[in-house]
């Protein structure tokens, strides 16, 4: 597999690690248990095309959102996190 | 006659007559010629057994000329470089050679395991599922072992490989796998137009079917097309030719694993070289050039030695100038296999007669045949006489039902052709069935690859140009090459026609899959059996797991499934294709990583000079760490550590820590981005101080911890543990990045920029004032306990200072610049020598905390909450953090937890263990009343004994009583007390004193 | 039918003409008491013992494909029950026990081969955690040995004591561990779970639930029609989440894939079952010759059933790190089997939130091992309404209450368990 | 092949002992690098020469701030801060991209220091000293890509990276600076920097993998 970091470019699957579904989102302080032991536990854990982290550590650092067919590991679309590159934010 | 290459033509042939070279054979000496196999030089030679069959341990002898052999598989060379299976077709011969025969005991000629032959009627397909059952006990004892010593084929060396592997990266436009006419059109095609392009050759010749069965193109002979195609390509710059490399499987993203064989076709690989390489091409496009495999017929008798393939047998004719016989009968379904009486002919073979399934034959064929003199037989072979020694008379049921004999001392077989669609379906694609060619072609290609030539069905001579000229075009057009790309090569294509024709019928043993002796009844068995599917008929019968995974076997088995089980062929369907396409050894997937080079290795800024001081070093992840410094005289281990434990105590050692996580923390929000990290509060930590801070997964485990410093306003010095290192900043890079993306902060790991000691013991203050500007305040109001800033050492070289402690003494840790490492262990040594400064490593390291009763790696384990490990406390319950909400389930604050606690044995001579478990006293140990275990252990220089940290139910409430420590593993139990588990000095007075 | 070598030397005087089918393939009724969907070891044990120890007969199992087409069929044949957590140590050592009684049980050789399984081990922390699982086995009457790096040199001279990057320090060896041939298994339990009536569709796809008004599940929707059920147990490992998505259910399970790896077939070599303490491999021989082994999960969320080249390359590193008298046998076939990774690395067997609906799920890369335990706690629980007392820990609620079963101690992150 | 960077000091201690420190600066490669040829014998296909002693900042841009810090490097160093995988030359410096919004500062002599740096960048970055946390090894010769590509999955075909190309990579599961300098005798020549700690071993896989090419090893003070 290989992933077009946004930053790095194209670069092979050994330099990248992998977290999971990124669709999950922290609930805020006050969600209650439930909202939080949904996000940490429950997946969809789709069969088809997913948005995942990635995490670009052997390179940029960058954590990235990768939008991959989990039946094929075709790759669609690969995007920053929020916070990778937001020295950029309002620039 | 041994070495008289009797049966080698003489003239002819891609082989180099002025080298001769001599190799050894069960023993026997040979010679061949530069540019033989193993295979063509045992055909000149006039070997015929060669190997004997897995089962029934038949004879055998070389069915093909490729990588699909599955029959003549012998140990290549010998000693540490035994290579067991080898395939004598695709063996390159070199001077001096060393093979023999596999599977056979004491020779191949005589093999006693044959009497399996006489079992045959009861080792059918699966026969081992029905029975061995009884008595239990004789599984392991009895059936196992001699089915074990039975089965496998080579024997590997059995010692440790001598000779190096390594791996590297390619990369291109265009990749392609196999170089004949398909795949050298495809590369003038996608290299003319400008693409970089890998063309990768299984066989160390170019050319691939153009080198046996010739031909013309652009009205050339193929051999001299050839040559001018492979001059041009190799005249272009971003063209690179590899032979001796096969194309093995095809991964996610255009990548493609490669094996080449550097120097196998030498005795030894060179120095400083490797035996054979592994290559990740990284292509936008691959074009799968690789060719299709001639397909057996399936009758009985069909493994006698002498029995070839009919394209084999012009591969060792017109190729390697080798007759593998002298009268030769055809066994054919189709046009193609008429090319084997041809060659036949113009060799000046005998040609004995042409059996032919179909019911016409060409005009042409037909005046052949009276050309040669040979009668063309309609019908099919129903049996072949001949033992070991080979093809002697082959019987033949003639359509309309009568018999014939022929007598021949080969026969060629030509069922038609598979195109090799392996690499096409490695993303699980299934091929599909064609007609017309009776064969499966590729479908569902893996993105960007495209099969070109035999590999998708095309057949004729100008169709592979053509077709691999075109995907060549194409694959360099998609990869945005646009360059000219000349004219086409042209060849006629001759006709292809075919009568299916899989199976025999007849009473004698007819083989599928000759490697694993599956024969047609076996598949009738597995069908009769329920094993319809082709995966169970495959997992029952074995058909097509051997070496060669039924390259030459797999259609033809489920042909004879589908038709005993009224289906079509691709409502059967395939079995699913796996790579690699050829076997590759494991030590080249392995590459460098082996021996001491397996993983990297980390060094500390002061190794060399621990090592100068005779330390031991333990590995700690990818670590060298000193574990003590021992000293002359000293017994063992135990007595350096106690010594290191109580000069520390007693005066002042140092420790390199720096294999701690080190982390820059920078920015505005630095503080509240720390504060969302750890459970603690850092925002509210003081610039110059440090801080002990733990944090939590997002399931309210406890992660890692460390002591954090505030050296400005909008800086923070974070460490972690040495183990957590990298995993914690890929932690805080996903708080940075995906959490909390709102806070201004950066990161930077800041872990070999530093080399940091840990200086202890009650004079370490002396030791301080030696080495640090006497400017600085070292003092307990100048540098209280929980300091840290910036110092300069005497000399001007500024380092930073925490006066932290995790040993109970008064402590600092020191970090200097890296470079300067080193020589401040050096320096402490001169500073330190008025107070005895003695090195300590991580043993001595271990006793203190434990004798502290600080938590590490033992107890952080991650199931133990904050709360087991008392500090519970250190939850803050003023802000959000990770793992906050979590942390609060019920059956992780359950007041039954396991909790740290000190242990210590009533008997102050006995040693503790970790992993002894701990059980209420006077009950007798089980499930139930397991409450717990040992996790540290040390010798207390200080108690004087044995003591520990565990995690013991309840056990903070259980502070003096007794329990059994129970150690089954090591045949011990004896009582313990639990205790608080800060052993020394639990007021703290001396750390911060 | 009776299997023997008696059935087998008369078959051969008939040419082997006579064997009926292993199991019968049934054509669905329109009703069962219990369906199980999924034909692989867990559905058909399952299914087994719910006719032979809990006289529930009317049973189907429905299985997409082929029997045995799943992890059943793509594992790397490891039986052990050296687990160190309460709740999985007693779990696997019931299915320890129906592995030493299976070929009696079922009539049918599964080669259930005890040669011993060992984790080697590099340091002293790995040595001390070793030690303390031991204990635990020990405790729990299971067979355990902790053996020093003398031992082991004496039992597998072959392994780089020499020069290794991180040197060999000793091992934790059960000796009832070892291999069992996983397609007879399969082939073994469909025998004789077929044998007492049990039906055993194949080619039969589950594609939705039949609910009452209440929301209980009635049965379920296939590619062969409507089979209406009692009750519906879940067996398919690798398509959980799937098929409980069609009930609308989530489950903290993520699909990974494992990648497994066969050598071409040599002369015996290895004697037992064998895991690298300091790096991603294991391996054992099977019978045939060939060296099976592995290492870890690829490491992202994937159903595609074939992994990518650096987990090839990592196991082979650690292959050669460990045995390196390997380098010159060949990697023959490499395969990838979609793993139910749960949170905490352990399995789930319980009732689901849904009434009627019973999940048998979350193997991870264990599920084989499990297969005669499995079915027996999931029979159990379909026929009783309860949990076994060796599975009462697998419950599906243990995540929300903080009960989790979790022996490498990795946290809600199923790439790393 | 030790320099003092800092003089050697003497000091007269109280209760009249001597101690002498000698703050000897140590290459993380000290050991390991032997000066010389190495492996197959006849013309070196690889160079490699270790470059001693600079200084290296990490530039990182706050949040918001990155046209800010673009500014101020800018004003240093009269050259434009990458914003993408290169490496720029300035008059007295290296500038190499690192990451998002960051890049390395390479130089010599104390000039572009951390403490030098500060100023300049106060507000729109922060700066972490990466001096002693890397070492830098240069690597050219006929072979050098041959060899390089043993280690990185990088394509460092000329068409694809150009002088001046910069990666973040790793090799042999290491993290890497690799960036193209400026060619030398008509080679192209890669830099490397590597993480200290790993050096040593990353050193040793490099000669394995260039012993086969003939290898001549050196070392300069003198940036590439």
């Amino acid at each position: 597999m290989r992933i077009t970091c946004p930053f790095c470019g194209e670069r092979e699957l050994g330099e990248f690690t992998y977290l999971g579904d990124a669709k999950p989102q922290r609930p805020a302080a006050d969600a209650g248990e439930d909202a939080v032991y949904d996000y940490v536990y429950l997946r969809d854990n789709i069969a088809g095309v997913m948005s995942e982290h990635w995490y670009h550590g052997g390179g940029c650092r960058a954590w990235l959102k990768v939008t991959r067919n989990t039946l094929t590991h075709e790759i669609s679309a690969v995007e920053a996190a929020a916070g990778a590159g937001a020295a950029k934010v309002g620039a | 006659m041994a070495g008289d290459q009797a049966n080698r033509l003489t003239s002819g042939g891609l082989i180099d007559r002025s080298t001769a070279l001599s190799f050894r054979f069960d023993g026997k000496n040979f010679l061949g010629f530069k540019g033989d196999t193993l295979a063509s030089a045992l055909v000149a030679n006039g070997v015929r057994l060669v190997g004997r069959s897995f089962k029934y341990h038949r004879p055998r002898g070389i069915l093909t000329a490729g990588s699909e052999e599955p029959n003549a598989l012998v140990e290549l060379r010998s000693g540490a470089r035994r290579e067991p299976n080898t395939k004598a077709t695709t063996a390159e011969l070199y001077e001096g050679l060393e093979a023999a025969s596999q599977n056979r005991w004491p020779s191949l000629n005589f093999d006693v395991m044959s009497v399996n032959q006489l079992f045959a009627p009861i080792f059918v397909a699966g026969f081992y599922y029905k029975t061995f059952m009884w008595p239990a006990k004789f599984w392991e004892a009895i059936y196992e072992p001699a089915i074990r010593r039975a089965a496998g084929l080579g024997r590997a060396s059995g010692v440790s490989d001598p000779d190096h592997y390594d791996k590297a990266w390619a990369h291109c436009d265009v990749v392609i796998a196999g170089s004949g006419p398909a795949g050298l059109a495809a590369a003038l095609a996608a290299a003319r137009s400008g693409a970089r392009v890998i063309l990768c050759e299984e066989d160390f010749v170019l050319g691939g079917r153009l080198l046996a069965d010739g031909g013309t193109i652009d009205g050339l002979p193929a051999a001299e097309w050839v040559a001018r195609a492979v001059a041009e390509l190799e005249a272009m710059p971003d063209v690179r030719i590899m032979t001796r490399t096969s194309l093995f499987g095809v991964y996610d993203g255009g990548t493609y694993g490669a094996i080449e064989r550097v120097n196998d076709h030498l005795p030894v690989p060179p120095e400083h070289q490797v035996r054979q390489r592994l290559w990740r091409i990284v292509a936008k496009r691959c074009v799968v050039a690789a060719g299709a495999i001639e397909r057996p017929i399936v009758f009985a008798g069909n493994d006698t030695p002498g029995v070839m393939m009919a394209s084999a047998m012009r591969s060792y004719i017109n190729r390697y100038a080798a007759a593998p016989a002298r009268r030769i009968a055809l066994f054919t379904n189709n046009e193609d296999g008429w090319r084997t009486a041809d060659t036949a002919i113009a060799a000046g073979l005998q040609v004995a007669a042409v059996i032919d399934a179909r019911a016409d034959v060409s005009p042409a064929h037909r005046s052949l045949a009276s050309k040669g003199g040979f009668p063309v037989l309609h019908g099919s072979v129903s049996a072949v006489e001949g033992g070991k020694g080979g093809v002697r008379k082959i019987s033949v049921s003639l359509t309309g039902g009568a018999r014939a004999e022929v007598e021949a001392d080969g026969l060629a077989v030509s069922g038609g052709w598979n195109p090799a669609v392996g690499l096409t379906s490695y993303h699980r694609g299934r091929p599909k069935w064609r007609d017309d060619i009776a064969a499966f072609v590729p479908d569902g290609a893996p993105p960007g690859m495209v099969a070109a030539g035999a590999a998708n069905g095309a057949f004729g001579l100008g169709a592979c140009l053509r077709e691999g000229f075109e995907a060549g075009a194409a694959a360099a057009r998609d990869a945005g090459r646009s360059g000219n790309i000349g004219s086409m090569p042209v060849a006629d294509d001759a006709a292809f026609s075919l009568t299916p024709l899989w199976h025999v019928a007849g009473k004698c043993k007819a083989f599928v899959d000759q490697q694993h002796d599956v024969t047609a009844s076996d598949v009738e068995l597995a069908q009769r059996e329920g094993f319809q599917s082709v995966e169970h008929l495959k997992r029952y019968t074995t058909l097509g797991m051997a070496t060669d995974q039924g390259k030459t076997s797999n259609v033809a088995g489920l042909a004879i499934m589908a038709a005993v089980s009224g289906k079509s062929i691709p409502e059967t369907g395939t079995t699913i294709y796996r790579p690699p396409y050829v076997p590759v050894a494991i030590g080249a997937f392995a590459g460098h990583h082996r021996d001491e080079n397996f993983h990297a290795t980390r060094l500390t800024p002061s190794h060399h000079w621990a090592a100068e001081q005779g330390a031991i070093f333990v590995d700690t992840g990818l670590w060298k760490r000193a574990q003590w410094y021992p000293r002359p005289g000293e017994k063992d281990w135990l007595e350096s550590v106690t010594r290191e434990v109580k000069a520390v105590r007693g005066g002042v050692g140092f420790c390199d820590v720096s294999t701690l996580g080190k982390i820059d923390v920078h920015g505005p929000d630095a503080g509240a981005f720390l504060d969302r990290v750890y459970i603690n509060a850092f925002s509210s930590l003081a610039v110059g101080k440090a801080r002990y801070g733990l944090m939590l997964r997002e399931d309210g485990i406890v992660y890692d911890d460390g002591t954090t410093s505030r050296l400005a306003e909008d800086h923070y010095f974070l460490t972690t543990t040495t183990a957590k290192a990298g995993l914690v900043m890929q932690h805080l890079e996903f708080c940075r990045q995906v959490l909390f993306p709102e806070l201004d902060v950066q990161l930077t790991s800041v872990s070999d920029q530093w080399a940091q000691f840990s200086i202890a013991g009650p004079k370490t203050r002396d030791l301080l004032k030696e080495i640090i500007d006497p400017a600085e305040d070292l003092s307990n109001d100048g540098f209280p306990f929980m300091g840290a800033r910036e110092v300069k050492l005497r000399g001007g070289l500024k380092a930073r200072l925490f006066r932290i402690s995790f040993s109970g003494e008064m402590a600092f840790e020191i970090s200097v610049p890296a470079r300067y490492g080193e020589a401040m262990a050096r320096n402490l040594m001169i500073a330190g020598k008025p107070f005895g400064v003695t090195p300590y490593g991580t043993e001595a390291l271990g006793v203190m905390r434990i004798e502290k009763g600080h938590v590490a790696g033992p107890e952080l384990n991650g199931t133990t909450t904050a709360g087991d490990l008392g500090l519970g406390k250190m939850m803050s319950t003023k802000k959000d953090f990770v793992g906050r909400v979590m942390a609060g389930r019920e059956a992780l604050t359950a007041p039954s937890r396991q909790v740290v606690v000190g242990i210590k044995p009533t008997d102050k001579a006995r040693r503790l263990r970790s992993g002894a478990h701990i059980i209420p006293k006077d009950e007798t140990p089980g499930p139930e009343n397991d409450q717990g275990y040992v996790t540290s252990v040390c010798f207390s220089p200080v108690l004087d004994q044995w003591i520990g940290l565990g995690l013991v139910e309840r056990g903070r409430e259980r502070i003096g009583e007794i329990v059994l420590a129970h150690d089954p593993l090591r045949g011990e139990d004896y009582d313990v007390e639990l205790c608080n588990p800060v052993f020394y000095d639990p007021d703290g007075g001396r750390q911060r004193g | 039918m009776k299997y023997s070598i008696f059935s087998l030397a008369r078959a051969a005087l008939s040419g082997h003409k006579n064997w009926k089918p292993t199991w019968r393939d049934a054509a669905p009724r329109d009703r069962y008491d219990v369906v199980i969907i999924g034909g692989g070891g867990h559905g058909l044990a399952t299914a087994w013992f719910l006719a032979s120890e809990f006289g529930i007969r009317n049973v189907a199992v429905l299985e997409k494909g082929w029997i045995g087409s799943g992890n059943a069929g793509r594992n790397t044949t490891i039986i052990r029950s050296n687990y160190g957590l309460p709740g999985n140590t007693g779990f696997y050592e019931l299915s320890m026990k129906l592995w030493e009684r299976m070929e009696q049980d079922l009539n049918y050789n599964a080669m259930v081969s005890q040669r011993g399984v060992l984790n080697l081990y590099h340091s002293d922390a790995q040595r001390d955690a070793f030690a303390r699982r031991g204990n635990t086995m020990r405790i729990n009457g299971i067979d355990a040995e902790l053996l020093d790096q003398a031992a082991l040199r004496k039992m597998l001279p072959f392994l780089n004591f020499e020069n290794a990057r991180f040197p060999i320090q000793g091992g934790l060896l059960q000796r009832r561990g070892g291999t069992a041939r996983h397609d007879a298994v399969v082939w073994g339990y469909a025998h004789a779970a077929s044998a007492l009536g049990v039906d055993i569709i194949q080619n039969c796809e589950v594609t939705g639930f039949t609910r009452d008004a209440n929301g209980k599940v009635t049965g379920v929707e296939t590619s062969c029609g409507k089979i209406g059920a009692g009750k519906v147990g879940m067996a398919v490992a690798g398509s959980s989440s799937r098929v409980a998505a069609m009930a609308g259910l989530r489950l903290p399970i993520e699909s990974h894939v494992l990648q497994a790896f066969v050598s071409e077939a040599i002369k015996p070599l290895l004697p037992n079952v064998m895991t690298f303490g300091a790096g991603h491999f294991y391996v054992s021989q099977s019978d045939k010759g060939g060296l099976v082994f592995g290492g870890d999960i690829d490491g992202y969320n994937s159903y595609a059933q074939r992994g990518n080249l650096p987990v090839v390359e990592d196991v082979c590193e650690g292959g050669m790190a460990l045995i390196p008298m390997i380098g010159r046998v060949r990697l023959l076939r490499q395969w990838g089997g979609i793993m139910d990774m749960s949170m905490d690395g352990t399995p789930i067997i319980d009732k689901s939130p849904v009434d009627g609906l019973y999940i048998n799920a979350g193997w991870c890369y264990g599920g084989f091992k499990a297969t005669p335990g499995s079915g027996f706690v999931f029979a159990h629980l379909l026929a009783r309404d309860e949990s076994h007392k060796e599975a009462a820990r697998f419950r599906l609620d243990r995540f929300q209450r903080g009960a989790m079963i979790d022996e490498k101690g990795q946290g809600a992150q199923p790439n790393l368990h | 092949m030790s320099s003092s960077a800092i003089p050697y000091s003497t000091i007269r201690m109280e209760g009249a002992s001597v101690a002498e420190f000698s703050w000897d600066i140590r290459s993380p490669l000290d050991r390991a690098l032997v000066a010389g040829p190495y492996g197959a014998q006849g013309k070196a296909g690889v160079s490699l020469t270790e470059i001693h002693n600079f200084d290296l900042a990490q530039v990182m841009a706050r949040r918001g701030k990155a046209g800010e810090m673009i500014a101020a490097a800018k004003a240093r160093f009269s050259a434009a801060a990458p914003e993408t995988p290169r490496a720029v030359s300035a008059a007295d410096a290296t500038l190499i991209w690192s990451g998002p919004d960051q890049f390395l500062v390479l130089s010599k002599g104390g000039k572009h220091s951390i403490e030098a740096l500060a100023a300049g960048f106060a507000g729109s970055a922060s700066l972490s000293d990466q001096s002693h946390a890397r070492a830098l090894i240069s690597v050219s010769g006929d072979k050098a890509r041959a060899m390089l590509a043993k280690l990185s999955s990088i394509d460092l075909h000329p068409s694809v990276f150009a002088v001046g190309a910069a990666a973040a990579t790793s090799m042999d599961h290491t993290s890497v600076t690799l960036w193209r300098g400026k060619d030398r005798d008509g080679q192209a020549v890669f830099n490397l920097l590597v993480f200290a700690t790993f050096a040593e071993s990353l050193w040793h896989t490099i000669l394995d993998s260039a012993a086969e090419y003939g290898v001549t090893i050196g070392h300069s003070d003198e940036l590439a």
